[in-house]
């Protein structure tokens, strides 16, 4: 089979190690470069156990060698500084940060603090295949979705895709619960162990970045919320939606399963029997599959709809290899097999 | 005693209160910054948002 | 000071359990009789460590003495068949099941298995002082709140109180996260600690019983959803709330200070700084507090509220205690003056 080369910028932190963990199983690829200020010198395996072993060491991250593909698993605000530089290096380049997900420069503006490089905004391509797999094939610039942009876009795109929701009349609240990866590596005092264990904690009452990048692709406003719960890797979101008019579970149904039946990476999980009977992060920890269901509430007219990823996989490194996947013409589920534990504690 | 300009509650101070000093309002939280401390007045110290990361 | 003497009944499960810790170190309580079918003879510290040391014993439910106070800790559907009896050897008897919650006879049809005792629900005073304290006074059938309901009126009562809503145009969504002890001790399979570890795990999708109680004492109609998250004892509820007009924060203020400013029980937690910067059942976890806080989001018209209390104290046997403490004209903080730990793990 064909074989490519890759690299990843950024190595160090959690999602470029879930990165390099997915690059290194993956088939079809050879890890040429990862590079690290902080870490340069030392072993992969030193910072990230599942690579132990490896003789990969993290080299400094200026004079890149060049590649087929090139992964930057930055800070916000590192990628739009450097990207003609990862194009000297790389036919193309999956960026994990928010640098090039949404559309405009007035959107960065808003919610970040501007771009530095908006001519590039034009070309990227959103790298969640479920909903952009058509302009994914040969694009050059990837950029990876927000975590809980993606858990939420996951479950509310059938009921846009097939008209279950226009967009405009609707009321749609997003609640989001996630885990503490999140907030990478660092992060101050609230995120110390004692601070953060066990805790269902508010920390964006009203999120808007991620709100702009949501309604970018489903094309309606939300309100959003996101609390911080008692798990590493994992992001839960229910939406509470309120059609214009009512909506049978056949019409869910059928959304759903257009959008989704033939999806290698999305699960339904709509009542039912067993213990899991709705999506839940522990069921897809470790994965790169997105957990989908609903519930109607007629005498509320509401439909709840839930969904559940790992944020370190579907919801960004895995996002990431699928896309590329996708991108260079490979199998899509290269690299990406693994399907959880059961049982299995906090993901 | 002053009043706290987020919520209303009385602000309990200490008496040697200095200009530019950050209180933070037992009721609400809000961080105040003394502007003037005869007689004492508070303003909303520019607290710098929390960078929630991800 | 006055000494009363009280039983329960029912004192083997989580929340007997807690109610009989509560009025062990309650300055006004003598605890003259706990039953329980299953431990009957058994020590009462045998099953609750708190109590170990206590030659208190676990007796027979029949033939029960006479007390003055009398606190039902029984599943739903008890109390409503043995009431008569309860009054025959106790003048107050506050129960903490859903047996007497709701007023009408119909609303136990709909939700529940009808009604035993039907007469007793006119009289019957809801146990959230916060909200009920003039009728509490001198009450002889007290029944206790549900924890949901509890931790979702308590962070909405206000903006009904203060006119910021009628309770009729609005939308209110409310999302709630709960631990594990709601479930009791018993459950099925899904409660066993391999499945019930860290679970983000919808529930209740529609909360109908919740909603009831809740529309009962808001006078509105609520989207109620429910998840277990990986506590124990703990509630979370955000309510997303769209009032019809414009509202100021200062209108919020005024509003939550005026119902909670003089609250023994009830502390905000909107914003401000620190780690504990909203509402979060860690921070009340063990007391009888519940915390309250509120985020203005204009650009979605929405107010969102968050409030958290301890399900087996303010949203059960504290709240029994406290609810006692004022209709037997005893001081209201008696017994219940615990403020909780920092730093401290999963509640």
């Amino acid at each position: 089979a064909e074989t490519i080369t890759a690299s990843v910028v950024g190595g160090s932190g959690f999602t470029g190690g879930e990165l390099l963990r997915l690059l290194a199983g993956h088939p079809n690829v050879e890890i040429s470069e990862v590079t690290s200020r902080s870490k340069a010198g030392k072993s992969v395996g030193s910072v990230h156990p599942p690579l132990r072993g490896s003789d990969l060491r993290f080299t400094e991250p200026d004079d890149l060698e060049s590649v087929d593909v090139l992964f930057a698993a930055t800070p916000h605000g590192v990628s739009m500084g450097r990207i003609d530089e990862f194009f000297e290096v790389a036919d193309t380049v999956v960026d994990l940060s928010a640098d090039f997900r949404l559309e405009t420069e007035a959107q960065y503006d808003e919610w970040y603090d501007g771009h530095e490089a908006p001519e590039y905004l034009e070309t990227a391509e959103y790298a969640l295949p479920e909903i952009n797999r058509e302009n994914l094939a040969g694009a050059d610039l990837i950029a990876g979705g927000g975590c809980n942009a993606t858990a939420t876009i996951l479950g509310l795109y059938p009921l846009f895709e097939h008209g279950i929701l226009e967009g405009s009349a609707e009321r749609v609240v997003v609640d989001v619960k996630v885990g503490s990866s999140e907030g990478g590596a660092g992060g101050g005092e609230a995120s110390s162990h004692p601070e953060r264990s066990g805790v269902v904690r508010p920390y964006a009452p009203t999120g808007h970045r991620h709100e702009a990048e949501i309604e970018q692709f489903l094309g309606t406003s939300v309100a959003f919320t996101c609390h911080a719960v008692d798990m590493i890797r994992g992001a839960s979101a229910t939406s509470h939606v309120f059609p214009a008019s009512p909506v049978s579970k056949g019409d869910l149904w059928q959304a759903y399963r257009g959008c989704y039946e033939d999806e290698p990476f999305v699960r339904m999980a709509a009542g039912g029997s067993g213990v899991y009977r709705y999506p839940e992060p522990k069921a897809v920890a470790g994965t790169n599959l997105g957990e989908v269901g609903f519930e109607l509430d007629p005498s509320n007219e509401r439909i709840v709809v839930f969904s559940a990823i790992d944020n370190m996989m579907k919801g960004s490194a895995g996002q990431a290899v699928h896309a590329a996947n996708v991108a260079l013409g490979l199998e899509e589920t290269a690299g990406l097999e693994f399907t959880g534990l059961h049982p299995v504690g906090a993901p | 005693m002053t009043e706290c300009v987020e919520c209303g509650a009385e602000v309990s101070l200490h008496d040697d209160l200095e200009v530019g000093e950050i209180i933070d309002c037992t009721t609400c939280g809000a961080e105040l910054e003394v502007v003037d401390t005869e007689p004492p007045v508070l303003e909303r110290a520019p607290e710098l948002e929390e960078d929630w990361g991800e």
